[in-house]
């Protein structure tokens, strides 16, 4: 796993700072500049101020955004220069309960949208950034601002963000467009046809009609919107009626995203009973994957092993688990696909895992 | 009956339309101010998202009647999973559409190089708790500094070429590590605390 | 589709016509306001054919046509016709709804 | 519950296709249609209809939007013109029988672009919007000026960010100027190759010497160019239809996998000679039995074929917003996204037009590249060039797939409201949409391997042809 904190010698910082690291020279007052580089640790001057990195000889650091709590040993690695993979996580609260929740929500919210804005000014040309939650539109308001400053302020950075549809008005139609709906891809879950189905995973009553009004808000603003369903036992076999709905009724999507669950979690405590082997059963993955692919709306499988994907539908299936959070098994060793393949969840096991699958 | 065949008016007869020059809203004309207008512009928006790497065969491209053009149609070799070009680059979940912006970045937001520094063009907000606190610890240092007589610049809680030669100087007479800025070893040889 | 009465007379539909084909068409009381119309679509795409309106509205067509074809077109004629009267206030409604007026 | 209008095909077999004004599909049978029709439909009916997206309680509601967008994205919104056609030359150093219309013999003088047009052209690509372009050069056989081609290439490279170039050529007489040119990246070929060599001899070079030129430099371009660079249409007279196996044969022997089957087009007299009121039929007959010719090599093939214009079809059915090919369009917008620039630098809106005009059957010119456009008569068609309230199309399942092709109606009928029914437009389209429903619902394993290779999906699954009993 690569760590996504830095530790960091004591910096007298009395809020949340964020600052750019450089190794040649600065262009702007929030760059750091390495003055001095030995075994594991960086020196970098900041506004005349020493900031020292402890990180691996090995890492690249230049470029990096960096956010510096105070009285923390250790800094939040917004943005990896070098990596794809950089999201904000914009707060830890929900108003949903999903049964296989990846990172189960908290009271607590400590709000960061002005450092999360420099840190936007910071990153580096056509940055695509990630913002993920929680569920960052419970602070709709600051959301909007906050793209909408990001938007002027970087006309070439993009942003993905992962929300549950709970909160779109008609009314926001002209601040999408104002931010730019070819810039924004909403990701958002939809998890089966039948709205019971659907609010039964999320632990919310009435979440599946109003998913249904916040998506025919954003179809109306022309907004893009990448629909995700996780699939699980609750709704696999319910996956060919929900694409033939969204053949229906919401063709405007950009993508259908098909994902395997994550073993963390409320995900880690609800696997047993969710956890949908689809190494040992694609049918009805297949039937809904054909339906959209014969409409015409693109279908992919996010998190699947090529391994456990029939072979005419793994060209659906790109690497998507993130880098750093990104393992491969002892039988992967002698696999000829490995190069081409996101491999697994840091913490998937394999014993309660997918039985179907062996190296291609 | 047998002259002119449309009993049942046309599109533009049939009062759908106001009058010939507004006759094709469909050719590109679109008005801004309705809402559902956004479902004609968005359509027009459909090619901003591709698959990375993978671009439609169909995409914008037209053939025209009489020559198809390039490439193979549509049938092409069943997709071999292993071929580079094949093959999604790597990228997360969150990223596996890339979009591509069909404008072109304002020059001025994207100076030379891949990270330099942009301008604003709205004043984001500041965080003075921070640059106070900078400020001060600045301001103490080059008191210190100039009390200690390695500096005789103007105390204005800023780092500059004059203050960077006399903490260089400071470090080297006091056997710490020189670097030309304040390190914890610096504040504590000039007894601040600032943490 | 109902038909009452078939058979076949001479001439009596059309000017030196020949013999003619015809058949008795039952209209449901929903479609009479559609009759016109249809009966004139009908005319169109049936060149060869004629319609007495009666009632009973009868389908005629020069021998050698096929009048089980003739009728079961004419019955769709009406059905379309129908159908277009029924939906036309939707159909306007989604131009304007896509074209902003 | 609200219903969408429905329009309703009977199909040879007795079901019913139903097709809604975005393209919704189901078949169904008689009793449903008597149900729909005078208004009783059962609460299965109505549940099934709302399952595939049929029905609406009020406008403005989720499913009516939803149907909105479907019916929009049918509609061809065309964009910045980023595609072009150049005719900088009509001679060409071939005679094909059934082409006396587009082409002059290599010695006439006064048919090429001179240095006046040239300029112009370039001064008005230069003037266009678009940062990407593609043109293609016709004729005539275009390669005769490659001083022309080079030059419009060089400019458009310097000018537009992606480019790309087809040369429409006969394959024959290249040097290695001719060769260097058509071995650019950004540059690709497109040829005819009608049928087989003997059909090609006979309808296109004549002598066995000039086939056997043709042949090899045919396999010259796909070894040095590779297969995806080039393309080649087959021709055909209907009066003498080659077995579709052979013309299969001889196209995969290339490497050549998409076959855009193209009957001779003959114009003016030759036309009124040739193409006799069955002609439409024999066509229609033929391009049925060449797709089920392809159905069969598909299922031991490994690798298949299309017929290219089919596959178009068959995914217009299926998909809304494929509006890849300019002759199925709706609206059949001509003179914005694309235009032809003819040898003498006239604009036409299409190729046919332009042929349209050549032989003097109306002027379907929009201006000249020197002195600008002028576009009244295309305004004209413009106008009309909507099928969805037509009064004929209106009634038809399969308008949401169709297009209107008002050149081709004025070419051969002197008008453009003709019933739809009797034009050759709605008869071959008729007939090609039949076919792709056919294959659509048909329970045969070849079939559905087939249709699911040119569907593009990765395996056949009913759930495409909706079926309410």
């Amino acid at each position: 796993m690569i760590d996504l904190r830095l530790k960091i010698e004591p910096f007298p910082a009395v809020e949340p700072f964020v600052l750019r690291l450089r190794y040649d020279a600065a262009s702007s007052e929030d760059d750091a500049i390495l003055v001095d580089r030995e075994a594991g640790r960086f020196e970098f001057d900041y506004n005349g101020f020493s900031l020292v990195v402890h990180a691996p000889d090995g890492m690249d650091l230049d470029g990096d955004v960096i956010m510096v709590l105070p009285g923390q040993g250790s800094a939040h690695r917004l943005v990896r220069a070098a990596s794809p993979h950089n999201t904000f996580l914009v707060t830890e609260q929900c108003d949903q309960l999903c049964v296989m929740c990846s990172q189960p929500p908290k009271k607590h919210h400590a709000d960061l949208f002005p450092q999360f804005l420099k840190a936007v000014e910071l990153a580096p040309d056509r940055a695509y950034i990630g913002l993920s939650g929680g569920e960052p539109m419970l602070h709709r308001e600051k959301m909007f601002s906050f793209l909408e400053v990001a938007a002027a302020a970087r006309p070439d950075v993009r942003f993905h963000i992962l929300t549950n549809g709970q909160h779109f008005e008609e009314a926001d139609a002209g601040r999408l467009r104002g931010i730019g709906v070819e810039r924004v891809l909403w990701g958002i879950p939809l998890y089966a046809r039948s709205p019971e189905i659907h609010d039964e995973i999320v632990g919310k009553p009435g979440a599946f009609e109003r998913l249904q009004c916040s998506l025919s808000n954003l179809m109306l603003a022309g907004a893009s919107v990448e629909l995700r369903t996780v699939v699980m036992r609750q709704n696999f076999s319910e996956l060919p009626a929900l694409a033939n709905y969204i053949c229906n009724r919401l063709p405007f999507i950009s993508v259908w995203a098909l994902m395997q669950m994550e073993r963390i979690g409320y995900g880690r405590m609800n696997w047993a009973s969710s956890f949908m082997d689809t190494s040992s059963d694609f049918s009805a993955l297949k039937s809904a994957i054909n339906t959209v692919c014969a409409r015409g709306i693109e279908a992919a499988l996010y998190n699947f092993p090529l391994c456990s994907v029939p072979q005419p539908y793994r060209h659906l299936a790109p690497s998507t688990i993130s880098d750093w959070k990104r393992k491969y098994l002892g039988s992967c060793e002698g696999c000829g696909s490995r190069d081409a393949c996101g491999g697994f969840f840091e913490w998937y096991k394999h014993d309660e895992g997918f039985r179907g699958i062996s190296p291609l | 009956m047998k002259t002119r065949i449309f009993a049942i008016p046309s599109l533009l007869a049939a009062g759908f339309f106001p009058g010939k020059a507004d006759a094709m809203p469909l050719a590109g004309v679109v008005e801004k101010k309705s809402l559902s207008v956004s479902i004609f512009e968005r359509l027009k928006l459909e090619h901003v998202y591709t698959l990375a790497g993978h671009r439609s065969h169909s995409s914008h491209r037209s053939h025209s009647s009489h020559r198809s053009s390039s490439g193979t149609g549509y049938v092409y070799r069943t997709p071999k999973y292993y071929e580079p070009q094949q093959v999604l680059p790597v990228l997360p979940k969150t990223r596996t559409y890339q979009a591509q912006p069909d404008y072109t970045p304002d020059s001025s937001a994207t100076a030379s190089g891949d990270l330099s520094a942009v301008p604003l063009k709205q004043e984001l907000k500041v965080l003075p708790g921070n640059s106070d606190k900078f400020k001060q610890i600045v301001i103490q240092v080059q008191n210190a500094l100039s009390l200690y007589g390695y500096y005789d610049g103007v105390i204005d809680g800023k780092i500059g070429p004059q203050s960077k030669v006399a903490l260089a100087k400071m470090q080297e007479d006091y056997g710490l590590k020189v670097t030309g800025t304040i390190t914890p070893e610096v504040l504590n040889a000039l007894s601040i605390r600032a943490y | 589709m109902n038909t009452d009465a078939e058979g076949a007379a001479a001439g009596d539909a059309g000017e030196g016509a020949g013999t003619l084909l015809f058949r008795e068409v039952h209209v449901d009381d929903g479609f009479l306001p559609y009759l016109e119309v249809a009966i004139a679509r009908f005319a169109y795409l049936y060149p060869g054919s004629s319609v007495e309106r009666g009632p009973p509205l009868s389908i005629a067509v020069s021998e050698g046509g096929d009048i089980d074809a003739a009728v079961r077109d004419f019955n769709f004629v009406l059905y379309r016709q129908k159908i277009y009267a029924d939906t036309f206030a939707v159909r306007e409604a989604i131009v304007r709804g896509v074209m902003g007026r | 519950m609200n219903v969408f209008p429905l329009k309703f095909r009977q199909w040879d077999d007795g079901t019913f296709l139903f097709a809604d004004d975005a393209g919704g599909f189901f078949r169904s049978d008689e009793t449903f249609l008597t149900r729909y029709a005078k208004d009783m439909l059962t609460d299965d009916d109505f549940s099934f209809l709302e399952e595939n997206g049929h029905v609406y309680r009020q406008v403005a509601d989720y499913s009516f939007n939803a149907f909105m967008y479907r019916w929009a994205k049918r509609l061809y919104a065309p964009g910045d013109l980023d595609y072009v056609i150049f005719v900088p030359t009509l001679r060409c150093n071939l005679s094909c029988g059934y082409c006396q219309v587009s082409r002059v013999n290599e010695n006439t003088p006064g048919f090429d672009w001179d240095e006046t047009t040239l300029q112009a052209t370039l001064k008005f690509l230069d003037s266009l919007k678009t940062t990407r372009m593609k043109v293609e050069f016709q004729g005539g056989e275009p390669l005769l000026r490659i001083d022309l081609l080079e030059r419009v290439r060089e400019f458009c490279r310097e000018r537009f960010d992606e480019v790309e170039f087809v040369v429409c050529t006969n394959l024959h007489q290249l040097g290695t100027r001719e060769w260097a040119f058509l071995s650019a990246n950004d540059t690709y070929v497109s040829t005819s190759l009608d049928a087989n060599a003997s059909v090609h001899q006979r309808q296109r070079t004549i002598t066995a010497e000039r086939t056997a030129e043709f042949f090899g430099n045919l396999r010259r371009a796909i070894d040095i160019l590779g297969p995806s660079k080039v393309s080649a249409l087959p021709t055909l007279d209907v009066r003498n239809l080659p077995d579709p196996r052979s013309v299969i044969e001889s196209f995969t022997s290339f490497e050549m996998r998409s076959i855009y089957l193209r009957p001779v087009n003959y114009q003016g007299f030759a036309r009124k000679q040739f193409q006799a009121l069955d002609s439409a039929v024999r066509w229609n007959a033929y391009h049925a039995e060449f797709i089920d010719a392809m159905i069969d090599y598909n299922w031991t093939a490994n690798e298949p074929v299309e017929e290219y214009y089919f596959v178009h079809c068959l995914r217009r059915v299926l998909r809304s917003g494929h509006n890849g090919h300019t002759d199925l369009r709706n609206p059949n917008v001509l003179g914005q996204s694309y235009l032809v620039i003819d040898h003498d630098g006239v604009f036409y809106p299409t190729d046919e037009a332009r042929m349209v005009t050549r032989i003097g059957r109306i002027d379907l010119s929009m201006g000249n590249v020197r002195t600008g456009f002028s576009s009244v008569t295309v305004d004209a068609l413009n106008a009309e060039a909507t099928n969805n309230l037509h009064p004929d199309c209106v009634h038809c399942s399969y308008q949401p797939f169709c297009g209107v092709d008002l050149i081709d109606d004025l070419s051969r009928y002197g008008r453009i409201d003709m019933p739809k029914h009797d034009t050759d437009f709605c008869r071959r389209h008729t007939h090609l949409f039949d076919k792709v429903f056919e294959l659509i619902y048909s329970e045969d394993p070849k079939v559905r391997k087939s249709v699911a290779i040119w569907a593009g999906m990765p395996e056949y699954d009913p759930a495409i042809a909706k079926v309410h009993a």
